[in-house]
């Protein structure tokens, strides 16, 4: 078990986003975050982050407390996250972006030493950007966005992963490419996550566990398979599901 | 003290009316205007010119000012702004910085280094109000800031250029998506902006004395007050400016008057801290 | 890479035979050439100076108050007979100083904001030294000896300015090429997205703010022993800070040259305007052209030579120091 | 000096009604006939007291009589009987009787010799003509003999100036222009200084002391002036003065009136601008002279070097002098809203006020004063006596407030009136700024010593020249001591009665009574 979110909530205003949610996440697991619009899943991201301070609850990594830690300090002990709609640094170059993503959370390795720049390629290629490595951001398409996100946070040999929607707006071929690529990334790098998504689909064949929320609770917490017999979940959820694929 | 309060509310007014022109420009198309001051002490030169020429009262020409202003406006838009407005905010900052040279050196040109006044019979008189004499024009220019801003809150709110207006400065990029002209808007905005900045100076230039410099003077106050109420956002204005004028005018009873304006910046950075986009400022992201 | 690295062979062989004309030039020309220079140096360096927080996408509008403190700073010492480069340092020290504790609040702003926030940070900083009049003179403003400056005379004002400026840029060009610099950067381009990565903001774009005040500090410290009389209005006047971003921007901001030529542009157009043509057109044709580089070269003036390539060639040198 | 004479005549007849007069601007012609005691230069009548005659072929004329007419220093040595011309880099010497000249030392050959006729050297006028250049004609007809020098200009005296002609102070800044382009023109028109016109090169500083410091040092090494007026504000005066210092080049200041200046041990640096403690002498006098209706005083400065220099001695002498200050505040220079400090000082109800304030601040002073009803039984405003004040205020709302002035257009200065009337018949405006006042004062005690410095022109000769002035100006008797501060500088009281600046104190000069107390705004 690497990390758990003991009884998390967050209010915005009277608003309650996320409320008294308990979950864990093993080691190596993929763990999908369901949930329609506005159930709170990103919010769960960005509290796991730290891009959000929490109301209550604690979220432990490793038996170390996150709460009250900076953003930063989160991505430094080893929790990444990519952006809903991607974030690269738009004047920066493909690579810079990257390096970025590298020497910040990892302060062992430094700008200008030959092991860095390895390093970096191997993601770029890992990634499928090498070709594109020398491009600025700001002028690449949306799945290489959601690609380079991706790299920025993979560089820097994250414990856990927090993919928010890296799908969304994908067509098919993407969308397979970019599941291909999640795999990939937990078959060689061994890496925990935690993936939000709309579509079933992607979710059904990528987690090895799900979680659904709806307004910002938890109503189910199993196997893919399980899920089609939850009532609450084909109340609350699947009721949606053809509607959010028109959406995709 | 009263009376030291009541003047604080009406320069407070005053400072609001210099400030106005700029709360749109901001708002809408997220320009920040450096030749601000310079244009309102432009609108006080063309006042003086037309009033010393024809003698007439300055008050008639408020109507002429608004829509020469108003033309101006479209005009330094389609020249100037349009070309830049989807750069980097630096770079119109820079830009209106030039304009503001500009203009400045046109009065030199046009009107020379001299002091200029416009006196009306009534220009210091003061009247009392509960015994305190209290300035005839502050109060004047103060019920016009309040008359401009409530037609501003009325344009923005009722009217459909306002609605767009909104629209724009609340999300560009949606504004377009739901098809509104972004460019007609911007183009109106600054226009209105403008007209205001010529109302202002309009009557401005009758309670200060007027040199190619003292526009330097607006542009300061007039930032101040606009962050102080929160960039863009007309009903900070009033809040900004009276909050300003308190300060200067409270601290020097307490104070040396020369730390008036010290404080007066102080609260500006304080309310800064606590709150940093100003009193009803939405969250910059930069 | 090679290539480039060829490239930056000439590129650095042809910036030590500049630096070493620039060291010469005193030896060829009048005094009246150097003090040109020695006023257009001053005001290039705080323009490099403010470039440095400039990275960050913060746009400071209170760079006076940093130079007004080392001008104080220096002027006080100097009159209590504490040599020169001491002076200087210590000016660019107690604006650093300074710097870091009105940062960390301060940094907190974002855009138009912090921009105002620091002007009127500047104007309290030149209301405090009017009421401290017991050390600054107040508005009567202080003086140092004649001889100070009559003792020392252009040609060492000349080189001591150029080798702060050298140094200011050199600091600037070195930021750019590190983790500070791409801490910067990336902070410029999206605040939220940079620490997500690990950047802790705040540290960084205090060390910037912190650098910057420092050498503005030195170049306040300078200019006061310069002029041997400074009062308030004067180095606290916003025309310090407004010039300082106007000639980043006109030359290009983000990159190191960029304020280097802006800053020398300006100054001697504006020198050459005064003294050949009528006073009120200079202005005007002054505006004219800031106004006209803001439209038809957004990027600054380093968009014409250097334009799309340079920042490909920024990146290469990036990519210069993770290779090799 | 007499070449100078003669190119005025040249230029007066020119401009006269002898339109018949040959001579071209810059030439000296000279008509003589043989027999005839009556000559002619530049067709002016000149009658010899000795015609012009005929030896052996050569015509001989009274040598002191072409000699004068050439322009030429003429001396006459009874014991070697030998005469002498000095024009310019020539030297002539004939010896009567010798038919050996020396021409700069060098014997020349004449055809005839210098001879005495009834008491008169006579000498060939040709042989002089042609050896300083001027050509010689001579009409057999008419017997007449004409000699036409052709005079080449001097280079000009190059004097130069940084001054604020756009920027913050603008304003004050054109009037030293104005006043310096009139002086210049001026003295050109009576023939410059020894012959040599004035060049007067203006660069626009913006108050910005390092682009002054930058004017200067290019003013003396590229245009080589050889003596400077100063820039206005101390902030630029002081870098100005360091540099005029280091180059050992004269500056005339007329644009700072800190006393501090003149403790800074500046040998090249003479103000005659009055120094604020110039201010306090007829104020006090006033004062005193009304100690039992004035007893508080409440006193306010702007926030500049000479602000805070002008009240901190008001209210010493103020203090000595027995009297209450109540307060004495720093203000903003150049603001918008007195209001909170007038109320503040209303509330302490002083018998007087008194503001070290320039005049856009002292116009709001006013107006504000008036808007709160603030009615002191004084009000002075440092520099409201500046005309811009009236005539931004109104003669109605301005009765009684009083000002201390450092020059007055309507000051029975000598000179005053000429240059009253010069300026506002150039520039077409109703009166004259006391910077122009002043300003056009400076020129004058630059251009007496540069007269007094001679043909020897260095900056060294015209420093000590200025250091021994002592003339009258339109601002008053100027003698500098020995830091270079005019030590008869003067800065009369004066008061707004009936739209008019009247000179209350010093008594010497007065020309009305105070009018006290002051009348209530608009009365």
């Amino acid at each position: 078990m690497i990390l758990e979110c003991r009884n998390v909530s967050k209010k915005f205003g009277g608003l309650v986003a996320v409320n008294n949610v308990t979950f864990q996440l093993k080691e190596k697991e993929i763990l999908g975050l369901v949930g329609p619009n506005g159930s709170g899943k990103t919010t769960l991201i960005n509290l796991i982050s730290g891009f959000l301070p929490l109301n209550s609850g604690t979220i432990t990594f490793l038996s170390q407390s996150l709460n009250g830690l900076r953003q930063d300090q989160i991505a430094k002990i080893g929790i990444r996250r990519t952006f809903q709609i991607p974030r690269p640094f738009p004047s920066m170059s493909v690579k810079e972006n990257v390096l970025a993503g590298l020497i910040f959370a990892n302060p062992k390795y430094y700008a200008g030493t030959k092991e860095t720049s390895e390093w970096i390629n191997y993601i770029l290629d890992f990634t499928g950007l090498y070709e594109k490595r020398e491009i600025l951001a700001e002028k690449l398409t949306v799945p290489d966005r959601k690609r380079l996100e991706i790299a920025r946070a993979l560089v820097s040999k994250p414990r856990i992963l927090l993919l928010d929607e890296a799908m969304a707006g994908l067509n098919p071929k993407e969308t397979e490419e970019a599941i291909q690529l999640v795999m990939r990334i937990r078959e060689k790098e061994g890496i925990s996550m935690i993936v939000v998504e709309h579509v079933m689909r992607v979710i059904m064949n990528l987690s090895d566990r799900i979680i659904v929320l709806h307004h910002g609770e938890k109503i189910f917490d199993g196997l893919p398979k399980e899920i089609a017999k939850s009532q609450l979940v084909i109340d609350a959820y699947l009721g949606k599901r053809y509607e959010s694929k028109a959406t995709d | 003290m009263t009376s030291v309060i009541l003047n604080g509310i009406l320069i407070g007014g005053v400072y609001a009316l210099l400030a106005l022109g700029l709360v749109m420009i901001y708002g809408v198309m997220r320009i920040v205007n450096l030749g601000h001051g310079p244009l309102v002490a432009l609108a006080g030169y063309i006042t003086f010119s037309i009033c010393s020429l024809l003698k007439v009262d300055p008050m008639i020409l408020l109507p002429l000012n608004g829509v020469l202003f108003y033309g101006l406006g479209i005009l330094v838009y389609k020249t100037l702004f349009k070309p830049v407005i989807s750069k980097s905010r630096i770079v119109t900052l820079i830009l209106t910085m030039g304009l503001g040279y500009i203009i400045q050196s046109l009065i030199l040109i046009v009107w020379g280094a001299d002091y200029r006044s416009i006196l009306t019979p009534y220009s210091s008189r003061s009247i009392t109000v509960a015994g305190i004499p209290v300035s005839f024009m502050r109060t004047i220019l103060f019920l016009l800031a309040f008359f401009i801003i409530v037609l501003m809150y009325i344009v923005l709110n009722r009217t459909k250029i306002g609605k767009a207006m909104l629209a724009c400065s609340q999300n560009l990029e949606g504004a377009k998506i739901v098809g509104i002209n972004v460019d007609k808007v911007f183009e109106f905005t600054n226009g209105i902006s403008f007209a205001v900045v010529g109302i202002a100076g309009t009557m401005i230039a009758m309670i200060i004395v007027l040199y190619p410099t003292v526009g330097d003077l607006f542009t300061l106050k007039s930032f101040c007050i606009n962050v102080l109420g929160g960039l863009g956002s007309v009903i900070g204005i009033p809040i900004g400016g009276i909050i300003l004028g308190l300060a200067e005018s409270i601290s020097s009873i307490f104070l040396p008057v020369m730390w008036n304006n010290g404080v007066a910046f102080l609260i500006l950075v304080l309310v800064l801290l606590v709150r940093p986009t100003g009193f009803f400022g939405r969250p910059e992201n930069l | 890479m090679k290539i480039v690295n060829l490239n930056s062979k000439i590129r650095r062989a042809f910036l030590w035979l500049v630096l070493l004309v620039l060291y010469l030039i005193p030896l060829k020309t009048k005094e009246y050439i150097l003090s040109i220079f020695i006023s257009s140096l001053i005001y290039t360096g705080v323009a490099v100076a403010w470039d440095i927080i400039g990275l960050s996408g913060k746009t400071s509008f209170g760079h006076a108050a940093f130079f007004g403190i080392g001008a104080y700073t220096s002027m006080i010492l100097s009159a209590n007979g504490v040599n020169l480069l001491l002076a200087l340092i210590v000016g660019g020290l107690v604006s650093a100083f300074f710097a870091l504790i009105v940062g960390i609040p301060f940094l907190r702003l974002r855009g138009p904001y912090f921009a105002i926030g620091t002007l009127g940070l500047a104007n309290i900083v030149y209301i405090l030294t009017l009421v401290l009049n017991k050390w600054t003179g107040g508005a009567a403003g202080f003086a140092l000896p004649k001889s100070v400056f009559i003792g020392r005379g252009f040609f060492f004002y000349y080189t001591l300015i150029l080798t702060i400026v050298i140094l200011v840029t050199l600091i600037h060009y070195w930021i750019c090429h590190t983790k500070l610099g791409i801490a910067l950067k990336a902070i410029h381009d999206d605040e939220d997205a940079a620490s997500s990565v690990g950047v802790n903001t705040i540290f960084y774009e205090l060390g910037a703010f912190g650098i910057s005040a420092f050498l503005t500090g030195i170049l306040g410290a300078f200019y006061a022993l310069y002029l041997t009389y400074i009062s308030p209005s004067n180095v606290f006047s916003s025309s310090i800070s407004i010039g300082a971003v106007a000639m980043a921007v006109f030359g290009g901001v983000g990159t190191t040259i960029g304020p280097l030529i802006g800053g020398m542009f300006l100054s001697l157009l504006s020198e050459i305007l005064r003294s050949y043509v009528s006073s009120n057109f200079s202005l005007l044709l002054y505006g004219i052209a800031i106004v006209g580089t803001m439209l038809f070269l957004p990027g600054g003036l380093i968009s014409i030579t250097f334009g799309r390539t340079s920042k490909r060639k920024n990146q290469e040198g990036v990519n210069n120091d993770t290779r090799v | 000096m007499k070449k100078a004479l003669v190119m005025l005549l040249v230029v007066a007849l020119l401009a006269g009604a002898f339109g018949f007069a040959p001579a071209r601007a810059g030439n000296i012609v000279i008509q003589m006939t043989i027999g005839s005691t009556k000559a002619y230069v530049n067709s002016k009548e000149v009658i010899l007291d000795q015609p012009p005659v005929i030896e052996n072929g050569r015509t001989l004329v009274p040598f002191r009589f072409i000699g004068e007419a050439i322009g030429a220093k003429i001396d006459w040595d009874p014991v070697k009987k030998a005469v002498s011309y000095i024009l310019e880099d020539t030297k002539i010497i004939l010896i009567i009787g010798s038919t050996t000249a020396f021409v700069n030392g060098v014997a020349t050959r004449l055809d005839v010799a210098p001879k005495i006729l009834s008491g008169r050297t006579m000498v060939p006028v040709r042989f002089i003509s042609e050896t300083i250049g001027a050509k010689v004609d001579w009409d057999s007809k008419t017997r007449m003999v004409t000699v036409t020098v052709s005079v080449k200009e001097k280079a000009p005296v190059k004097i130069g100036a940084a001054i604020a002609l756009t920027g913050k102070y603008a304003t004050s800044g054109q009037y030293y222009k104005m006043a310096w382009d009139l002086a210049v023109d001026e003295i050109n028109s009576e023939g410059g200084i020894n012959g040599r016109k004035i060049q007067l090169i203006l660069i626009d500083d913006q108050s910005n002391p390092t682009n002054t410091a930058n004017a200067y040092t290019k003013l003396i090494q590229e245009n080589g002036v050889i003596a400077t007026f100063g820039p206005f504000t101390t902030d630029c005066t002081v870098p100005a003065a360091n540099i005029v210092e280091k180059f050992k080049v004269p500056m005339l200041s007329a644009g700072s009136a800190t006393a501090a200046l003149y403790q800074r041990g500046y040998k090249y640096y003479f103000g005659v601008f009055p120094p604020t403690d110039a201010y306090i002498p007829p104020i006090m006098e006033t004062f005193n002279s009304l100690k039992d209706e004035v007893k508080t005083i409440a006193i306010s400065y702007e926030s500049t070097d000479w602000g805070k220099e002008l009240s901190s001695k008001l209210k010493d002498a103020f203090t000595n002098a027995g009297f209450k200050v109540v307060v004495c505040e720093e203000r903003e220079n150049g603001g918008m809203d007195y209001t909170p400090l007038l109320t503040k000082i209303k509330s302490l109800a002083p018998d007087a006020y008194l503001d070290a304030g320039h005049t856009t601040d002292e116009i709001l002073l006013a107006r504000q004063s008036k808007e709160i009803k603030f009615n002191p039984k004084i009000w002075y405003g440092g520099l409201t006596a500046d005309y811009n004040f009236l005539k931004n205020i109104g003669a109605k709302d301005a009765e009684g407030v009083m000002g201390s002035i450092a020059y007055s257009s309507n000051a029975h200065t000598q000179g005053n009136r000429q240059f009253v009337d010069a300026f506002k018949k150039r520039y077409n405006v109703d009166d004259v700024e006391y910077h122009a006042g002043i300003a056009y004062a400076a020129a004058q005690v630059l251009f007496d010593a540069l007269k007094r410095a001679g043909n020897n022109l260095s900056p060294e000769a015209i420093r000590n020249a200025i250091a021994q002035t002592d003339m009258e100006t339109v601002i008053g008797r100027v003698k500098f001591d020995n830091t270079g501060k005019n030590m008869y500088s003067f800065m009369p009281l004066v008061q707004i009665q009936n739209g008019k600046y009247e000179v209350i104190s010093p008594s010497t000069v007065a020309t009305a009574h105070i009018e006290f107390p002051k009348p209530a705004w608009g009365r």
